[in-house]
């Protein structure tokens, strides 16, 4: 036993952590699980145990199938931006099962640990990074019924799980015994001081509004239509949905702010040293944050599970018949709008991601601290001040409105154009070596 | 079962994660895994505030202890300490004095329980965030603005502070333009 | 070759007499009209004149190109040959003209050493790139550099022994246990003895 | 490497007497590479971190050392022609060309003119393909993955020319003692002008897509800047001499081959705020370097659009005896190659095979000034003044 294996002192652990890391993580999971679940689940006077189970596993398989998904789709648009196909082999069709053959490869991965590391808290980082990300998912509304648990206070329990999942991050990257895995945790930990007060400070503009920190009840705030989203209020909100957008790329750590596994700088930062199954949590814990921000970023500015179309126009069909209800939920609101929403978001991201270069630490600090901290806390100031002089039915504040709304909807048009053209112009775009591949010929 | 020995059930669960942490933390030798006991109290103190109705307080120990705090404390470790890869073992002075006051405490404590009178019941109306956002600009209005004005001092001290790294000495033959130029 | 390489600046011949004016003795040999046009300098001198030739208005001679050591290994000498070029700003260097900068002279310079003590004042103090190439000409050709800042191995492993590029160098048959196929060098070794 | 300078690897305790109030923090002693994705291939940098600024960076070079040198000297020239392929594998072309003069010089072999049109053809898109890794790299050195991909299929057309004319992708050994080891294909010239119709106008797609990208040049602009006279002083030749404000490039300043019946400019680092320059630039920053880069890219396209116009019929390859005799003698020669000065000594000794073959390798020397540079830099810095740089390890280990 204990063969060494590489000059780096890599030390084989044989088949048998294969044969535990399933069961433990699972025992870890649903143990995690419920005790994220307490709250819900041990409140006096709602024991809705069957309802609560079903809510569990649905969040599991959700999280599970959205970073699969996601991991291909990502690839997808990476492949499209760089005019590339992508995977196109496993399973046929754009090669859809790429994500599911990727696990099934990760899973049977010898899981190494160094000789130096801490092995314990090895282990124990994946799940820190994981279970939080997977956990903020109880909390959070994909419409107004389809929430597993309404918080009074969903909004920081999601953000405080957000914060949990930097932990793990941190850990990683100390258990690790490298050095560039403690970098890429010193930079998390810089980056997150720096993000975490900008983001809680462009959080409060929406909450001001609101008046609650119940998600649903800020999402349904929303339900009059397309000028009625909470980014497109006045200018202050507007802005506060940029900077909570920009704030929750750090907080994903997506490009460019990817610093802590920044790969030409540190290698693969936190996750150098982790391989198989581990390094996939961290993976899912990623892409479940992300989808998480998207789809805070639509609750709380976007619309929430609210199509642009009034609610108000389609209240009949809300208690109708099983087809108008259907229908309801595509047109007007429901979690589809949600995950839609949320989904345009990680688009966003990943567009993000593939395009531009990766800020340097002192410069993620200064652009938190410096720019967005000071722009964020006027922001927030000068929100206070509109919403104490400026009643909501005053010409000004419809005005506002309008503004706001012309520019929201330019945006978003504008960049469903751009994709829309990408679509219909594949082939050019994909660029003529693939096309035909000599030139000249 | 009714929701009451459910409750009780909760309650010993997280208990023992408390104590059983906190244990840990004492007797870890490692300085990070202590930080990591720390987290399984604080995570548990959490819990129990979530059983106790008290969500905004259960998460507010979330924020602050279990995501910032710790993170800090691991960061700082991690940052300053030499001691990171040794074993910590407490002198025989430091553990006698840990004793006294560990025993200080418990005494304390029990006689609190023992006196103190305890409301109980359904509190959940009371604790709600509105209420402790009312009583908090109303009735604490002076240190909650105290606390504002040293929480807005430390951000823009952090505001400042963020400068050197940007504008860290450079070699004479090395003029960089910082971002803090433009 | 159709442009002359050594029409360009100073010739050879200019240099050599610049340069035995300032230093009676330090030219051993100037070749002007060979294909790689250079003088022989004395080693001992050979610092001080590196630092005329750098300094001096008239020659300026800012980059080192490249230093060589050859084994002239019958002959019981190692030379080492300083490439030398002179670029010389545009005549109007105010802000960002259009002129070229343009070569005011190229010399290649030999320092003859016995192979046995093949030592010479380094030159690392006078071009900083002279640093690199000297670690290299150490490292393979076995020269030594006197007042090197830092003379180590550069391209072999810090243990290796011998260097190398020496004609009379012997290939070792392992490292740390590791059997090296020397044959075909061998094989080539023998034929570059023949002449 | 068992041994390492103790003043480099002394791990400094701290001092006993710290100032009370002031923070103490260690210096933390980090490896890059010679596994790592930034330092392009098998450099070794030993970092001396305190925190994520270096304090000190060392390199390690010589875990590519193929004995080249060595290898020249029991060899014949048109032998060791392959092998000057593996120094800079980017620019294989321009390897092959310089060693081939270096000998062409030494023995007397006057070229055909075709072939040196040839030559210059191949030289030329050598060039702007190692210029395209080298974009596409420093993109991906900056964290922005596209660029990359970009410059590959870029390049794939010119590596595809490459194959029509002789048959392989990366190490040619096409350009040889005497000219070129065949002519070109039917309808190269055809393809190739397609080529350069194509490629001019996505050199500015990627000025925009990355050059001047706002993140791109604060991670760049006044990072590393290297004064004309310390490049200079350290024998940086090549786009990085030039991007420190230095206009001098072999193919103008001492012409070789027939580069002086070529139009084109020699492009230079310029100060920011002039033209489409970003205001953060500094001349001689690793903006500076990288953007040389990019224009120099449309000189070359200039140049070749030329050699389509010029080049004539005739022979591909000077009659060269069989075995080439070297006579004794020694030639030291450059060219520009795509990295810098690219310097061959060909020591003759009356026989076929050289004396002594000494290769100058612009990575090698634009190398040796990353420990005077990497001097209080960020972490991420490295990355990008090495990038900059644009070493290739083939080249500097040889």
């Amino acid at each position: 036993m204990a063969a060494c294996l590489s000059p780096v002192g890599a030390v084989r652990v044989g088949t048998g952590v294969q044969k535990f890391a399933f069961p433990i993580f699972l025992i870890l999971l649903l143990a995690s699980i419920a005790l994220a679940w307490a709250p819900a689940l041990l409140w006096p006077n709602k024991p809705l145990l069957v309802r609560d189970v079903l809510a569990v596993v649905g969040v599991v398989a959700f999280v599970s199938l959205f970073a699969m998904f996601a991991i291909w789709w990502e690839r997808k648009v990476a492949a499209r931006i760089q005019s590339r196909l992508g995977p196109m082999r496993v399973g046929g069709w754009h090669g859809w099962a790429q994500s599911l053959a990727d696990g099934l490869k990760l899973f049977q991965k010898e899981d190494i640990f160094l000789a130096g590391a801490d092995r314990p808290l090895y282990r124990l980082a994946a799940y820190i990074a994981f279970v939080p990300a997977l956990c903020l998912f109880l909390a959070l509304p994909f419409s107004t019924a389809w929430i597993a648990r309404d918080l009074d206070v969903g909004l920081i329990f999601i953000l405080a799980l957000l914060g949990l999942g930097v932990l793990g991050v941190l850990l990683a990257g100390w258990a690790s015994n490298n050095k560039w895995s403690i970098y890429g945790a010193m930079r998390e930990a810089c980056q997150m001081i720096s993000y975490e007060i900008p983001l809680g400070f462009a959080l409060l503009v929406p909450i001001l509004t609101a008046g609650t920190l119940r998600l649903t009840a800020i999402g349904d705030l929303q339900d009059a239509g397309f000028p009625s989203w909470l980014a497109f209020h006045n200018p202050f909100l507007l802005i506060a949905a940029v900077l909570f957008f920009v704030a929750t790329l750090a907080s994903c750590k997506r490009a460019p702010f990817d610093l802590p596994e920044a790969e030409s700088e540190l290698v693969a930062g936190y996750h150098t040293e982790y391989s198989g199954f581990r390094w996939a949590l961290f993976f899912f814990a990623e892409y479940a944050e992300m989808f998480a921000a998207g789809a805070l970023a639509a609750i709380l500015f976007f619309g929430a599970w609210h199509s642009p179309l009034p609610a108000e126009w389609g209240r009949t069909w809300r208690s109708g018949p099983l087809w108008q209800q259907a229908l309801h939920g595509v047109l007007f609101s429901g979690p589809l709008w949600l995950i839609g929403k949320g989904l345009f978001f990680v688009y966003v991201q990943m567009w993000l991601r593939w395009t531009l270069p990766r800020i340097r630490l002192d410069q993620v600090m200064y652009a938190c601290v410096q720019v967005m901290l000071p722009l964020a806390m006027l922001n927030l100031l000068a929100h206070a001040v509109w919403q104490w002089l400026v009643p909501a039915d005053s010409l000004l504040a419809q005005i506002a409105n309008g503004v706001c709304t012309a520019i929201g909807a330019v945006t978003i048009v504008a960049i469903l154009a751009t994709i829309a053209y990408g679509l219909f112009h594949r082939r050019r775009l994909v660029g003529t070596l693939v096309v035909d591949h000599r030139p000249g010929a | 079962m009714d929701s009451a020995s459910w409750e009780a059930l909760a309650f010993y669960a997280v208990a023992i994660l408390v104590a059983g942490s906190a244990l840990g933390c004492v007797l870890a030798t490692n300085i990070v895994r202590m930080a990591m006991c720390l987290l399984g109290t604080l995570g548990g103190v959490a819990l129990l505030y979530f059983l106790l109705t008290a969500t905004f307080l259960g998460v507010i120990q979330l924020i602050v202890y279990a995501g910032g705090t710790l993170i800090l404390i691991v960061f700082g470790i991690m940052l300053t300490s030499r001691s990171v890869g040794e074993r910590l073992r407490p002198r025989p002075g430091e553990a006698l004095a840990a004793t006294v006051i560990f025993l200080a405490l418990l005494v304390g404590l029990v006689a609190l329980l023992h006196t103190g009178t305890w409301a109980s019941g359904n509190n959940e109306g009371t604790l709600s965030v509105a209420r402790i956002g009312q009583e908090l600009l109303t009735t604490w209005l002076v240190p909650f603005e105290l606390a504002s004005v040293l929480l807005l001092a430390v951000m823009i001290g952090a505001a400042y502070l963020v400068q050197p790294l940007g504008r860290a000495p450079r070699e004479p033959g090395g003029p960089r333009s910082t971002e803090g130029d433009s | 070759m159709t442009a002359a390489e050594h029409a360009v600046g100073l010739s050879v011949q200019e240099i050599a007499s610049l340069l035995q004016a300032r230093f009676a003795d330090a030219v051993l040999e100037v070749d002007a009209d060979s294909k790689h046009p250079g003088i022989r300098v004395a080693p001992e001198l050979w610092h001080d004149v590196a630092l005329f030739l750098r300094d001096d208005p008239r020659l300026r001679m800012n980059l080192l190109r490249c230093i060589s050591a050859v084994d002239l290994h019958p002959q019981p000498y190692i030379e080492v040959i300083y490439d030398l070029l002179s670029m010389r700003p545009p005549a109007s260097s105010g802000g960002p003209s259009r002129d070229l900068w343009s070569c005011a002279g190229l010399i290649a310079v030999r320092v003859r050493l016995p192979r046995d003590r093949a030592h010479v004042r380094s030159v690392a103090d006078v071009w900083p790139t002279a640093n690199w190439h000297e670690r290299e000409a150490f490292d393979l050709m076995g020269v030594t550099f006197d007042g090197h800042p830092d003379l180590r191995r550069i391209l072999c492993p810090d243990d290796w022994v011998g260097h190398p590029l020496r004609k009379d160098y012997v290939f070792p048959t392992e490292y740390h246990g590791i059997p090296a196929a020397a044959g075909g060098v061998t094989d080539g070794a023998g034929a570059s003895e023949d002449h | 490497m068992t041994d390492i300078d103790p003043q480099i690897t002394g791990e400094t305790m701290p001092a006993p007497g710290v100032a009370p109030g002031t923070l103490h923090t260690e210096d933390l002693l980090v490896n890059m590479g010679p596994q790592h994705p930034s330092t392009h291939g098998v450099l070794r940098l030993l970092l001396r971190t305190d925190g994520e600024l270096v304090v000190e960076a060392t390199p390690h070079i010589g875990y590519l050392h193929r004995c080249a040198e060595k290898i020249g000297e029991n060899v014949t020239p048109v032998q060791f022609v392959p092998m000057t392929d593996r120094l800079d594998y980017l620019a294989a072309m321009n390897n092959n060309h310089g060693y081939s003069l270096a000998v062409e010089k030494l023995c007397g072999i006057e070229v055909p003119e075709r072939a040196r049109y040839i030559r210059v053809i191949m030289c030329e898109l050598n060039r702007i393909a190692s210029h395209l890794v080298s974009f596409g790299s420093y993109g991906l050195d900056m964290g922005a993955f596209t660029p990359f991909l970009y410059a590959f299929r870029e390049r794939e057309y010119i590596v595809d020319l490459f194959e029509a004319t002789c048959g392989a992708r990366l190490t040619y050994n096409y350009l040889t003692i005497g000219g070129a080891a065949a002519d070109l294909p039917a309808g190269f010239l055809d393809r190739l002008a397609w080529f350069l119709d194509y490629f001019e106008p996505k050199i500015d797609e990627y000025n925009r897509l990355l050059s001047y990208n706002y993140i791109f040049v604060k991670r760049t602009a006044g990072v590393g800047v290297i004064s004309a006279a310390d490049a200079i002083a350290y024998g940086l030749t090549g786009p990085c001499l030039r991007g420190s404000g230095v206009r001098w490039d072999l193919r103008r300043c001492v012409p070789y081959e027939i580069y002086d019946r070529f139009e084109f400019d020699i492009p230079i680092g310029v100060p920011g705020g002039t033209d489409d320059i970003p205001p953060e630039v500094v001349v001689g920053d690793s903006w500076s370097r990288y953007y040389v880069r990019m224009l120099e890219m449309k000189q070359s396209v200039r140049i070749l659009r030329q050699c389509l116009r010029q080049i004539p019929d005739g022979e591909y390859r000077a009659k060269v005896p069989r075995v080439l005799k070297l006579p004794a003698g020694e030639v030291y020669l450059e060219v520009e190659g795509a990295r810098g000065q690219l310097g061959f000594l060909v020591v003759g000794d009356n026989g076929p095979i050289p004396r002594r073959v000494k290769v100058r390798g612009p990575s090698f020397c634009n190398l040796s000034i990353i420990p005077h540079v990497c001097r209080r830099v960020l972490l991420a810095d490295v990355a990008a003044i090495l990038g900059s740089i644009d070493v290739v390890m083939g080249e500097v280990d040889r």
